[in-house]
């Protein structure tokens, strides 16, 4: 047997409870993620993957089905993960500094001030933001949110990260910069990863492994083992073989939303 | 056709509220040709504002109340023109267990007094009449509300309050009637009177007949209740509904007979005043309180609406 | 659990508890009821003056909810003139509070001088003035606090600063103004029960304490301050029932 | 404009627009001063008694500040108590809305029979009494309501319900939260004073008024009036200032 | 003389107050749309293509130069425009289906009940969510707020639509279909639009004309007049002319941000 994954999602079925009865979302979805890898995760909007993510942390119950994290059971969340949510709530009393510095004061209490804030200030003149730290949130534009709280989400260097469509609302050259920075990072503090996207090139470039998640309730329709060197740079995605990749995974999206069928892409 | 005429007393519904009601239930007022909505009120400062600006006009205040209002706001329409209680309600409650009988037992002990207190505020001239040491009594700032719990615990030897309101609360209290002590000051050289029924001048000038009216009235209801406090008490409990009637009926008594049917009342009638002890009054007034002019008694009081000889108990 | 059974037993069982509590405790320090009368002393005064306490509960809770109502008006309009501009506030803010600073007992006999007579309108009218504050400022605060990116949704329609206050503002504020209601419903019993206590007019459940206190019946008093407290949890549950049916969304499962 | 003269000058403003019309209202009526004292009657009363005024002025004020003090502490705990848990909630509101809905002038005798003697504590303890209630209204609402989005960001990484608290709870309804402090201010004065006027223990502006009372000095009670009013909006304004420093990103700019 | 176009930019400079003082956003800008066409505006992460809608919406005054609509000067918000704001706020007190009708209760107070749920039950067909009318705004997934945002921007037929990077939450293919949409809407109730988007081919697909924003202060730096037929199948990205457009604009996206020269792109 192999050593067991470090996320580990084992028959998770759940549904919502909302005023018209339960809403299935997830359904005996199994998913594992080994150590030091990137997975990456598409699928229809509004099919469940945001619902995953907050199984992962630990955020909601599964209804039936097991977590696990590091061998062990995830109950409730854990300070050595670090997630991006889709919706970049800042907190409007702190500044931007304040923001990213967040998860150090939880997880860190007693590191040294200066630190914490060379620490913020590093991510933030990463994402491009150097010159900002000290506005409030509602100074900043989408994309320049989005990045904060990417930020945020690394801080406290997680060996977890889960990160929830964290580049939806960047152009494409900063959002293609920030797929290198996420690489460095990784080859720098490395961590274990799962990523939501609705960018199919996004998901061949950075992850080892892609999971597309069928229509509500999602299961696992298809996985993509990506082969591509590790260090990749932004050409990789016009190798042959990316191009593939990228062709099999749109077909497979098309099947999650009910467009085509399994033989279709067969052919 | 039946004048309406509203009537303020000074304090809530209690037993020495029935002489009114009695004047109304017993039809004195209306045989007068009036008819008067009585008020209950807050203290006798609550009631001089309400007949100087003519809401009302008549009321039943405290006249050392009144002169200082008339003191502080000169030229106010409002006078006071019978005197009920010929000696004020003011009091020190002692108790005989713990040695108070008479004010010189005062010196050594302890004395509470609320400070806003209307007894209280008499205790100075109290204290000179009867040539007390001050300095040897212990006061104690009360409550009103703590005043004869403190008393029945002991914690004070005397308070100073109203005769008839301290006693009653004390025998509430379960203090044995015949170990209360109560210290009338006004039989301990205390020459101030106590509440009268006031008017609006500006009200009395013109209508002169209803005032005159509505004292003959209201001496009237006096007799019915002194002929029949239990009456009375019974008259009060219909406008009060928790009332309890032997209470009330009890506090009527006590305050007819230290009150209002004094040796100088049997004597001379209800109502009218003695020039002379008015100004010993004011003398006596002027030891506590800063006059801003000089006390003038014409200003205060006024027998130009009582009947010749006032009017009679007997 | 039962839904129900649990919205009614929950707060019956605590109102239960509390008074077993009071019970215990004025049994074991054997306090005589001129101090504190224990519940089980209030059931005789509460049958003996049961018809007494329905007339006056009424007494008292038809004026105090006439004056909230007058207070959630103008609370409101206040709040809404307070919220929209920067001028208004920071001019009115001041002169409220120092209004709100002066003890109402003080105003009641001033007020009863102004409309002598005029029992209901003098008690309303206190009930209105201590409760309308906290409306106002919660109506404010909503206003001018509120994140620009919901006015903007309906700013972009040309909407005037009204419809934004009805659609959005009062909308989004509404948990907050339903609590300061709660607050406000407390302050309206309180404002009428001074009136009836301190200018009495021998009505509403002020005056049934005022002669219990007279007559030095510690039960009845306590047994009228017990009347008020149901008076006010009735209330408080209407506000509920309005919370609910308009706020409902903003309630969260806690964390 | 210049922004100190305007903060300074638009208060000010107002508050002498009122003493204008104040005025105004008592010529044009000529009201006596037992009905209702005019601004220009009070200087001399201020100007006679003014030592008095200080000494008592600062009595009342120590007292109000430690029993907000007290009301602000407990009033956050209960807050949080009712905020975490809904079955709290469910059971405690109902009592504190009771609780509240009874005339704290009718608890006065009640408090000073406990605690005879004890003047300060039980001045300090009208005043906590009366004023802890908005402030757990705000606490328990801004925890109930608190959006998961928030909340998530912090639960998220273990943290526990008290960081959450103190991280994002309490900031978010900071703005609610001095609202009801402005709230619990004019309360905490209006129980100080209750206490000096019915349970009177000779100290504090409240003993200054009675003794107004007992020599008819009107224009000294309506100045004491004034002085309560006044002692008002310093308190505010240091809650102002409070709420400017710990606050001031939550006032947007008015739509 | 041309007559004028409908949504007219002259000269506007903006900058917000800071505490650090201004940060200038656009700088002399430039931007005409005629009547009846839709322009894409492109350009870097905060570079201030947020702030330009505000502008035209009225819910901004420009520091200097002006705004005109159908010919006149936008001096406050008007009922004539339809919005969907970059973070799409939803009112959490209202159904979604509520949330879609608000817009027609302010413009159009007389519209009978029934019209108006028929009117948004429509849209919200269109945009994939029925079904969903009656769930509040937290029971949605981000892209589905998304659509619902789309739909109140749509739902009073304004003649200026608005749309502030409306499909940045969403995956390729639903994205995909919500472009035809909008081809479609376009066709059955004339507006004129202006988009704003960080997706080359989205702009490309959708709009008649291009800008290219430069860098934060923003000005006009490129504007790309798309020839494509007016009705467009989604092969038409594949054609030849399209890839041209799009590696133009990739170009000129690399040069706002500082990344390459004009020099470079002409080679
Ligand atoms: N309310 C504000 N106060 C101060 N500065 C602001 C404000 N709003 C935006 N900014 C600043 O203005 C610049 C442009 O913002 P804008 O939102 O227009 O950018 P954008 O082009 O929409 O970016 P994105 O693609 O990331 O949404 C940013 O640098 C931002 O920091
Ligand atoms: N709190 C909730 N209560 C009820 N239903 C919910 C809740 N959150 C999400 N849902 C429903 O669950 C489904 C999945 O939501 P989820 O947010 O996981 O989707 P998603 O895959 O992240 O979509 P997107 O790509 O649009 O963000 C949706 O249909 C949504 O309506
Ligand atoms: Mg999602
Ligand atoms: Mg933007």
């Amino acid at each position: 047997m192999t050593e067991p994954a470090l996320i580990e999602i084992k028959g998770v079925t759940h549904a919502y409870q909302t005023a018209t009865g339960p809403l299935p979302v997830l359904d005996n979805l199994n998913v594992s993620v080994p150590e030091g890898t990137f997975t990456a995760v598409v699928g229809p909007s509004g099919c469940g993957k945001s619902t995953l993510t907050k199984l992962i942390a630990g955020l909601l119950r599964p209804d039936r089905g097991e977590v696990w994290l590091h061998g062990e059971r995830v109950k409730s969340p854990r300070k050595t993960v670090g997630m991006a949510f889709q919706n970049p709530v800042l907190l409007e009393w702190r500044t931007i500094l304040d923001n990213v510095i967040l998860p150090l004061e939880i997880v860190a209490p007693r590191m040294p001030k200066k630190d914490r804030i060379k620490r913020a200030e590093e991510l933030l003149a990463l994402v491009g933001l150097e010159g900002f730290e000290d506005k409030r949130p509602s100074e900043l534009s989408g994309g320049m949110r989005q990045r904060a709280s990417l930020c945020r989400s690394l801080v406290h260097k997680p060996d977890v990260l889960i990160l929830d469509e964290p580049f939806g609302a960047l152009d494409a050259f900063t959002r293609e910069d920030l797929w290198q920075t996420m690489h460095e990072l990784r080859r720098q503090e490395p961590f274990t990863s799962l990523l939501i996207t609705h960018d199919l090139r996004e998901s061949v470039y950075l992850a080892d492994e892609v999971i597309v998640l069928s229509g509500r309730p999602a299961t696992t329709q298809f996985v993509l083992d990506v082969d591509l060197p590790g260090e990749r740079a932004l050409d990789v995605l016009y190798q042959p073989k990316a191009v593939d990749y990228l062709a099999t995974l749109r077909h497979q999206i098309q099947i999650a939303q009910g467009r085509a069928t399994q033989e279709e892409a067969a052919q | 056709a039946e004048t309406k005429t509203p009537f303020t007393l000074d304090w809530k519904f209690e037993g020495p509220s029935a002489a009114y009601f009695a004047a109304a239930d017993n039809g004195h007022f209306a045989a007068a040709g009036l008819d008067v909505e009585i008020s209950a009120g807050k203290g006798s400062l609550d009631a001089i504002p309400k007949v100087a600006t003519g809401a009302f006009p008549f009321g039943f205040a405290d006249i050392n109340s009144l002169v200082k209002f008339l003191d502080q706001n000169p030229g106010a329409p409002v006078t006071a023109v019978m005197m009920i209680y010929d000696k004020p309600p003011f009091a020190v409650v002692g108790r005989k267990s713990l040695g108070v009988e008479t004010p010189k037992d005062l010196e050594g002990k302890v004395l509470g007094a609320p400070p806003p207190d209307g007894a209280w505020a008499q205790f100075p001239p109290f204290a000179s009449a009867n040539d007390l040491d001050v300095s040897a009594i212990t006061v104690e700032p009360v409550g009103f509300p703590t005043r004869e719990p403190m008393l029945a615990e002991g914690k004070v030897a005397a308070v100073t309050g109203f005769s008839f309101s301290s006693f009653l609360n004390l025998v509430r209290l379960g203090v044995p009637e015949d170990d209360i002590s109560t210290i009338l000051m006004a039989d301990y050289g205390l020459s101030l009177y106590g509440n009268a029924i006031i008017v609006n001048t500006e009200f009395a000038e013109a209508n002169p007949d209803l005032v005159k009216g509505f004292l003959g009235a209201v001496a009237a209801g006096w007799k019915d209740v002194i002929a029949d406090p239990a009456a009375g008490a019974a008259m009060v409990a219909k406008r009060n509904p928790a009332a309890d009637v032997d209470l009330e009926a009890w506090r009527l008594k006590l305050a007819i007979d230290d009150n209002v049917a004094t040796d100088y009342v049997m004597e001379n009638g209800m109502g009218g005043i003695d020039a002379e002890r008015m100004e010993a009054a004011l003398a006596q007034i002027g030891e506590t309180y800063e006059f801003k002019s000089a006390p003038d008694a014409s200003l205060y009081f006024t027998d130009a609406y009582l009947p010749e000889g006032n009017f009679a108990l007997k | 659990m039962n839904s129900t059974l649990y919205k009614v037993g929950v707060p019956l069982a605590a109102a239960i508890l509390f008074l077993l509590f009071w019970e215990w405790l004025v049994w074991v320090n054997g306090w005589p009821n001129y101090k504190m009368a224990s519940p089980s002393d209030l059931v005789p005064a509460f049958w003996k003056y049961r018809l007494l306490f329905i007339e006056n509960g009424w007494q008292t809770l038809w004026r105090t909810v006439v004056g909230l109502l007058l207070a959630v008006i103008a609370g409101t309009a206040l709040g809404m003139v307070m919220g929209f501009s920067k001028l208004m506030r920071d001019a009115l803010y001041p002169l409220l509070v120092g209004f709100n600073a002066i003890p109402k007992a003080t105003v009641v006999p001033i007020l009863a001088l102004m409309f002598v007579g005029e029992h209901n309108l003098n008690t309303i009218l206190i009930a209105f003035m201590i409760s309308f504050f906290p409306i106002a400022v919660s109506v404010s605060i909503g206003l001018s606090t509120l994140e620009p990116e919901y006015r903007d949704i309906l700013r972009s329609l040309g909407a005037s600063r009204v419809t934004i206050f009805w659609k959005i503002a009062l909308p989004k504020t509404l948990p907050e103004f339903f609590g300061a209601l709660k607050v406000a419903v407390t302050l309206a019993f309180i404002g009428t029960n001074l009136m009836e206590i301190v200018s009495p007019h021998g009505r509403g459940l002020g005056s049934l304490f005022d002669s219990g206190k007279i007559s030095a019946d510690y039960p009845l008093m306590f047994a009228v301050l017990l009347a008020l407290a149901f008076l006010g949890i009735v209330l408080y549950y209407i506000v509920v029932l309005l919370e609910k049916i308009f706020a409902g969304w903003a309630e969260r499962a806690p964390g």
